[in-house]
């Protein structure tokens, strides 16, 4: 591999990983606090892209005006699954939410079919993403610049909420104790809402981003990237943030990594997350930066 | 003769050492004390004992074997049975089932006779249920077979986990707390049980309590630990007496 | 301060407090003692709205608080100790204490009263940074009352705050509750240990199988001869 | 020692294969295949229910241990001309090219094969916990499929298989369901079904009484790939074609879904949500067609059906969070209880 | 022949006589409505509306659509296919978008005696040993075959790496048969230099592209769905790959230009028929009315689903006999039938002999290369 193929694919693997660190880090907040796997997430995700999508070419609002409006309603819509789909369930067994957490999922889903059709339409990019830099024979789109700053500031801006603000501190309590966490005057509700709806911000985030990047919009568009940014979440160690990072860099990286060196096994890609993920859970169980959580006999 | 000892046992977590450096012995038959101050110790030389930990160094010898590397599960078919400080029973499931569960291990029959119900295996199992039921008897749980096992109130709770340690037919019990949240009258009631339970079943018992009239009234030989270390041991009266563990532990009485 | 009337409570068809009435005026240090299961706990709960009585009323400084949220209540002083601990294992000492004091807006006042609970308790102090789930259990019985103490409670619900404490600490902790009550904060405390419960409380409850069977001073309950011989141990 | 009860049990086995029996003959194919297709539910939904229902384990990777059962069964009934025609793109590895054998050795096999593939697959994951191991089990059975896509000379990759005789009837599917209930059943009733259940109740404890937890979990994961296993090869028989894509993440969730609803932990519940689903999904698909509602005409929305299904699904979770049973059985007793109130009323 | 076109677009059938006890012709559509490949499924819908608009009668009987979902699933397939032939007893079967959910029904229609009519599966095994299934596309050895000639005779190739979709049946098949003309053709068994793949619904293609950057080929071959094909160039494209990439059928949808933007700009690839260069009398009068129904220009898997209802009316017509049996005989002998998307010739497997289109795409819209016919 010559130094240039190299450091393309280096770029390359930066530039994924990065996006999936930044759908990765709403994923593992929201799971952080709810102990519960947010299938929906994805679908939220979707959600932004199209409204962005509608945003400019059925209201033609602004472009920014577009995004601003998609971080909005995905927040809300976060706020709604959550009430709806989850909050009727907290003193359920797990696997039930699991059960509604997919269940929703495949609502808005086929919702999407149904309102948006099943053909696949193009995110509007500004022509001024279209650009791409060389830089000294690597070629770099101008997004791959964004991405990662974009990233390390949501990294910054949510570690600061959830370690040094009050919220933040109620947000870990709820996640481990409803009923004492209201005992000590915390409204499990807000919280709740406030976390979900962060989370799905973040989602929006990440879904303009990605469209930028992959502006190919179908209502499944979701499901893929949701699994990767789990599976980034729980290798870094689900919950915690710096984690879920770390997690999306190392699977982006891994699987550009492996093709590059290994150019027969890229039917496998798929699997290379999974492989990487069981891995690393059978090295380290709950994740690179996880804290063992078992509990104290 | 020595059922149990440790030797050298030590515990490290991160910077923190729980317990340090500590040679216990406890005689076969014995009923053995265990106390200290908050967060001396005590629980994690049970979790050690019981192979919930590895201890970081040191070694335990339980029936001239060294068990301090087992599995758990390991350990409890050697013969070491135990109770939680925070209890933990089969929740949903009910009162004779926690205990006919912790027969299983004592069950030589395999998969498919069970599955499949052979008369041998039924016979054991007839065994296994009728041993369970006396053993409820004995711990005055008997009519609450059928009940789920936390409905009951703490108090019974506490015993439903004894009589599930000797459903694995110990050779030595470890206790933890019997008597937290019992009240006096309650826990004067356990000394005669404990005592009971260990002529009955002919049972070696370590303990760790709070409540002293209980310690002072069942324990043969006690070891008191201060921030991992053993401070002192004797018989009830020597450490009532003894200055540092008034000044560490029990306080002067008024 | 808090009236309880005729209240009846059920954990699906298990009838746990079967009409139980009793009342602690401000400033007191009232216990409630009682066999296992004899529902001291559940009525703890249930003026915390944990659990929703089928009947009877609660009323709380003169208002009905049977449909009011916890966290309502917690805004407005009333503070509960709950049976079993329950720290947030996954935050450290120090934030436990800090979520302790979660409505609560004067910093320098939470300052101060942070610096209080170290006190009373070093070994919090000593761990101020280590998470609370790998505490040992009596450590975390200390935080769940120091955590308690944090939010400037007027009526402080204290389920066996003494359990599984060492015996140094028991007194120590009844000490504490008497130096609460004397600024000012109203205690209903359930206890096993009766004896010392008895002898800080100004009136007492006894309580069996969802009943109130007794009640008195404190000082005159110590002396009757059937609490003597269920509770007491003599 | 015959005892009533179980005279009683016999009889109603008897009865449910007389009227299928019945039904068989009278009913439409169409609707014996949603029949088949129920037991074939069944029989997965309590493999699944072994894993998380009375484990407690979370698992999510049904799909693949069915993908392994379907792909051996059929690589094992097909005839040498058969594969021949089907690997058209890369040629059989030959050990499989000339290997053809019954149906039910085959359906074995695909058990067999599943159960020791799910046990080494389980192995080294088997001490995580929650969401943790869902997440690796649901990572295999992708990997799997990826697995399956990739291996053309094995599987024929993405061209998938075709022409495979349908041996799956009414008898196979009802018959082993019927069988699988009563090992679960039995099962549950032994020192090793108490056993799981204690795993799922406190594994510290479980742990401290002497169960092996290791060992108990393997025996839970190999159980449930086993039937899983043998309900891919009857599915796969049924269908007469299968590609890796059939055995998405979708399927496990159906499954999934089946053992939710009728009560995690419950066999009765698992059997009957097994048949109630998917009935119900074919019945709702008169909301894709014109629906006729009698004063007026509404024009099918392709996809509302399952949009009103994932709804559906979502209330009975929300308004039933137990599902249909909780850990309850339909037992002699319950159903004479239920008929002796009955009789009461009517007299 | 196609049937005449006098039943005018959008004219109700004379109602005279009583509903219930019109004798009519049911045609059963199973399309992946939702799920995974809703698209495809609603693409061909469009033309079976769209047809069932023109030619609302067959035989002097009106012709009843029965649409069930398959949601994109096989066992769902098979079970959509039981209840058109066993509940709606329909005369002909139409479908389905996928070869995998077109396999699942396989049986099912042959069991039944009813016959079936692919709509755009190309997959071989289709057809293959089944009597009953017949399609109105060419399948993938014919098209494989005229792009490894496009490659080799018009561009000159010599090297060449293929980019396939290893989890698309169809991209599988198509990826196989241009491999072995393009080693027939140049007689090296290095001449197809490498073959990456990717799965449904990938959207980063970067590594792969990296790897074929390096490896300088003449052309790249990509089989594979239109919107992953669209991402594929268009970051062949930002790592300034300039290697023309050539493809199948499946490109032709306008989504491939708007997703792919400047990028897919010089593409090649075959395909059934052009608007602008019409094939058939039919193709003229279908995308018309399509222009008119929808404003835009028709996909070619809309043609073919099109295509595929037509060709159950004329066979309808030539059996003079609705029974399925019947239909399927006369569906066998099917000769230079004319199409929208060509005229077809149904050989011995039930497979489409037809004439392919090649098109490049100029300024972002489909233009017409020229048309191959089969040898
Ligand atoms: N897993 C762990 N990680 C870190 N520290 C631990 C862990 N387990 C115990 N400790 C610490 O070790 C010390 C001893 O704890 P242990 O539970 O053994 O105390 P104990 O003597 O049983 O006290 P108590 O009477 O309060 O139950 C405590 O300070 C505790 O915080
Ligand atoms: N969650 C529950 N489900 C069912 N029954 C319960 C539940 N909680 C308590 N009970 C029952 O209600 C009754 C009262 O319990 P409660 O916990 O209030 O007693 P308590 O007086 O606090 O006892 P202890 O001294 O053991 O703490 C008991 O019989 C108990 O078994
Ligand atoms: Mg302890
Ligand atoms: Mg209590």
């Amino acid at each position: 591999m010559s130094i240039n193929t190299f450091f393309q694919h280096l770029s390359n693997g930066l530039a994924l990983g990065s996006l999936y660190a930044l759908i990765a880090i709403g994923y593992t907040m929201v799971y952080g606090i709810l102990r519960l796997i947010n299938f929906a997430h994805g679908e939220i995700f979707m959600i932004s892209t199209y409204v962005v999508f509608y945003g400019v070419s059925m209201f033609y609002l602004p472009w920014w005006v577009s995004i601003l409006v998609a971080i909005l309603i995905t927040g809300l819509l976060g706020i709604i699954v959550e009430r709806a789909a989850y909050r009727p369930l907290r003193n359920s067994p797990r696997i039930s939410v699991m059960i509604s957490a997919i269940g929703a999922s495949y609502l808005i889903q086929n919702l999407a079919i149904v309102i948006f059709g099943g053909r696949p339409k193009s995110f509007p990019i500004p022509d001024y993403f279209n650009t791409v830099i060389q830089v000294q024979g690597v070629s770099v789109p101008i997004v791959n610049f964004f991405i990662p700053v974009i990233t390390l500031v949501a990294l910054v801006v949510l570690i600061y909420i959830v370690e040094k603000t009050k919220t933040g501190m109620a947000m870990r309590a709820v996640s481990r104790d409803y009923e004492t966490a209201r005992l000590m005057g915390i409204s499990v509700d807000n919280i709740v809402s406030i976390t979900f709806g962060l989370g799905s911000m973040m989602a929006a985030i990440g879904g303009v981003m990605w469209g930028l990047k992959y502006p190919n919009l179908i209502p499944l568009i979701g499901t893929m990237p949701g699994l990767k940014a789990f599976i980034a979440a729980v290798i870094g160690g689900i919950g915690n943030i710096k984690g879920a990072v770390l997690g999306g860099f190392l699977l982006g990286m891994t699987e550009i990594m492996i093709i590059a060196s290994l150019p027969d096994v890229t039917g496998y890609r798929d699997a290379f997350a999974f492989i990487l993920l069981i891995g690393i859970l059978i090295y380290k169980p709950s994740g690179l930066l996880g804290q063992d959580i078992g509990e104290k006999v | 003769m020595t059922i149990l000892r440790t030797n050298n046992l030590t515990m490290r977590f991160g910077g923190l050492t729980a317990v340090s450096d500590l040679t216990i012995e406890v005689p076969r038959g014995g009923i053995v004390g265990l106390i200290g101050p908050n967060g001396a110790g005590k629980t994690t030389v049970f979790n050690m004992i019981t192979g919930v930990y590895k201890p970081t160094s040191g070694n335990i010898i339980f029936d001239n074997k060294d068990i301090s590397r087992m599995e758990p599960h390991v350990i409890t078919r050697n013969g070491i049975a135990r109770t939680f400080q925070n209890i933990r029973l089969f929740k949903d499931l009910s009162v004779l089932d926690n205990v006919m569960i912790a027969n299983h291990l004592r069950l030589d029959s395999n998969f498919f006779s069970a599955v499949a119900r052979t008369p041998g295996y039924r016979q054991k199992e007839e065994g296994i249920r009728k041993k369970s039921l006396e053993l409820l008897d004995e711990v005055g749980l008997l009519e609450f077979k059928d009940a789920k096992s936390t409905s009951l109130p703490y108090g019974q709770q506490r015993k439903l986990e004894i009589a599930r340690a000797l459903a694995t037919d110990p050779k030595m019990l470890l206790l933890d707390e019997p008597a937290a949240g019992m009240n006096p009258q309650e826990s004067i009631e356990l000394m005669a049980f404990v005592k009971e339970v260990r002529d009955k079943f002919d049972l070696s018992i370590l303990m760790i309590e709070h409540h002293m009239q209980v310690i002072m009234g069942v324990c043969e030989h006690i070891y008191v630990l201060d921030y991992g270390l053993k401070i002192a041991e004797g018989n009830p009266g020597v450490i009532q007496n003894d200055p540092k563990v008034i000044e560490a532990y029990l306080g002067v009485e008024e | 301060m808090i009236t309880i009337s005729d209240l009846h409570v059920y954990y699906g068809g298990i009838h746990a407090i079967r009409g139980v009435s009793l009342a602690v005026s401000k400033g007191q240090i009232v216990s409630l003692i009682g066999a296992n299961g004899a529902g001291k706990s559940t009525t703890l709960r249930s003026i915390m709205t944990l659990e929703k009585p089928r009947e009877g009323r609660i009323l709380y400084k003169d208002k009905d608080i049977t449909l009011t949220r916890t966290t309502d209540l917690v805004k407005d002083g009333l503070v509960l100790v709950p049976e079993g601990r329950h720290v947030f294992t996954n935050l450290t000492v120090e934030e436990n204490l800090i979520l302790g004091a979660y409505l609560r807006k004067n910093a320098q006042a939470i300052a101060e009263d942070m610096a209080w609970v170290y006190q009373l308790f070093p070994r919090l102090k000593e761990r101020s940074r280590q998470r609370a789930g790998t505490m040992s259990g009596g450590e975390q019985q200390m935080l769940a009352v120091g955590r308690a103490l944090m939010s400037s409670p007027e009526l402080l619900l204290m389920d066996e705050p003494s359990l599984g404490l060492a015996p140094l600490i028991v007194k120590d902790i009844f000490e504490i509750i008497k130096k609460i009550n004397e600024k000012g904060v109203t205690i209903l405390l359930i206890e096993q240990n009766a004896k010392v419960a008895l002898e800080i409380s100004d009136y007492a409850y006894v309580m069996e199988t969802g009943n109130i069977v007794l009640e008195g001073k404190g000082r005159d309950l110590l002396k009757d001869e059937n609490v003597k011989k269920a509770y007491l141990g003599a | 020692m015959i005892d009533k009860k179980n005279l009683i049990r016999f009889g109603l086995i008897l009865i449910l294969i007389l009227i299928l029996t019945i039904l068989n003959t009278t009913m439409g194919k169409y609707e014996i295949r949603v029949l088949n297709l129920a037991g074939i539910y069944i029989i997965l939904g309590l493999s699944l229910n072994v894993i998380n229902g009375f484990t407690g384990l979370f698992s999510l990777g049904h799909a693949g241990f069915m993908a392994i059962g379907a792909y051996t069964s059929s690589l094992l009934t097909m005839s040498a001309l058969q594969k021949e025609s089907n690997f058209f793109a890369e040629p059989i590895v030959p050990w499989l090219a000339n290997v053809q054998i019954g149906f039910l050795p085959a359906l074995l096999m695909g058990g067999i094969i599943a159960a020791i593939l799910g046990a080494l697959i389980a192995a080294p994951i088997l001490k995580l916990t929650d969401d943790y191991l869902a997440i690796a089990t649901l990572g295999f059975s992708e990997i799997i499929r990826v697995i399956f896509t990739n291996t053309q000379s094995l599987t024929n990759g993405a061209l998938g298989i075709k022409g495979l005789t349908r041996f799956t009837t009414i008898h196979y599917t009802w018959g082993i369901a019927i069988l699988t209930v009563l090992f679960m059943f039995s099962l549950r009733r032994s020192s090793y079904g108490k056993a799981l259940m204690a795993i799922r109740e406190d594994q510290t404890a479980a742990e401290a009484m002497g169960i092996d937890l290791f060992k108990h979990k393997l025996l839970a994961f190999t159980i449930g790939s086993f039937f899983a296993g043998i309900g891919g090869g009857l599915l796969a028989h049924l269908m007469g074609t299968i590609d890796p894509l059939m055995f998405r993440f979708l399927l496990t969730f159906n499954v999934l879904l089946i053992v939710v609803l009728g009560g995690i932990g419950s066999i009765t519940g698992t059997a009957i949500s097994a048949v109630v689903v998917t009935v119900m999904l074919e019945w709702l698909r008169f909301l894709d067609g014109v629906i006729d509602l009698g004063f007026m005409t509404i024009q099918g929305i392709p996809g509302l059906r399952m949009v009103l299904f994932s709804l559906l699904l979502m209330m009975v979770i929300i308004f039933k969070q137990k599902g249909l049973m909780g850990r309850d059985e339909i037992t002699l007793d319950s159903l004479g209880g239920f008929l002796g109130r009955f009789k009461k009323k009517e007299a | 022949s196609a049937p005449a076109a006098e039943a005018p677009a959008g004219e109700e059938p004379a109602a005279e006589e009583p509903a219930a006890e019109t004798e009519e012709v049911v045609f059963g559509v199973f399309e992946p409505l939702t799920g995974a490949y809703a698209a495809g499924g609603a693409m061909e819908l469009e033309g079976i509306e769209l047809a069932q608009e023109l030619y609302p009668e067959v035989l002097g009987m009106p012709i009843r659509v029965v649409v069930v979902d398959n949601k994109s699933d096989k066992v769902e397939s098979a079970n959509a296919a039981t209840k058109l032939v066993d509940q709606e007893k329909v005369n002909v079967v139409l479908g389905s978008w996928g070869s995998s959910f077109s396999m699942a029904a396989g049986p099912i229609v042959e069991e039944a005696g009813v016959p079936a009519i692919g709509t755009s599966c190309t997959n071989p095994l289709v057809t293959l040993g089944n009597d009953y299934y017949f399609r109105v596309t060419f399948i993938d050895s014919f098209q494989g075959v005229v792009m490894a000639n496009y490659a080799y005779d018009v561009l000159g190739a010599e090297k060449v790496v293929i980019v396939q979709d290893i989890s698309n049946d169809y991209a599988v098949g198509l990826a196989k048969f241009f491999k072995d003309e393009f080693v027939r053709l140049t007689g090296d068994e290095e001449s197809i230099m490498s073959i990456a793949n990717y799965n449904t619904g990938d959207q980063d293609f970067s590594a792969q592209l990296t790897n074929i950057k390096a490896m300088n080929p003449d052309a790249i071959f990509a089989p594979g769905g239109y919107s992953e094909t669209a991402m594929l160039v268009k970051q062949a494209k930002e790592l300034g790959l300039e290697a023309p990439f050539l493809g199948g059928d499946a490109w032709e949808a306008a989504e491939f230009l708007e997703i792919g933007g400047d990028a897919v700009n010089g593409v090649v690839f075959s395909t059934f028929f052009d608007a602008a260069a019409p094939l058939t009398p039919e193709s003229e009068i279908f995308i018309n009315a399509y222009r008119e129904k929808y404003g835009e220009d028709p996909a070619s898997v809309t043609a073919l689903a099109y295509d595929a209802y037509i060709l159950a009316i004329d066979a309808i017509e030539r059996a003079g006999s609705t029974d399925p049996e019947a239909i399927r005989d006369a569906l066998a002998e099917t000769v230079g039938f004319d199409g929208a998307a060509g005229v077809v010739t149904l050989d011995a497997n039930g497979d489409a002999i037809k004439n392919a289109v090649i098109k490049t795409v100029e300024n972002g819209e489909f233009t017409y290369l020229t048309t191959i016919s089969p040898k």
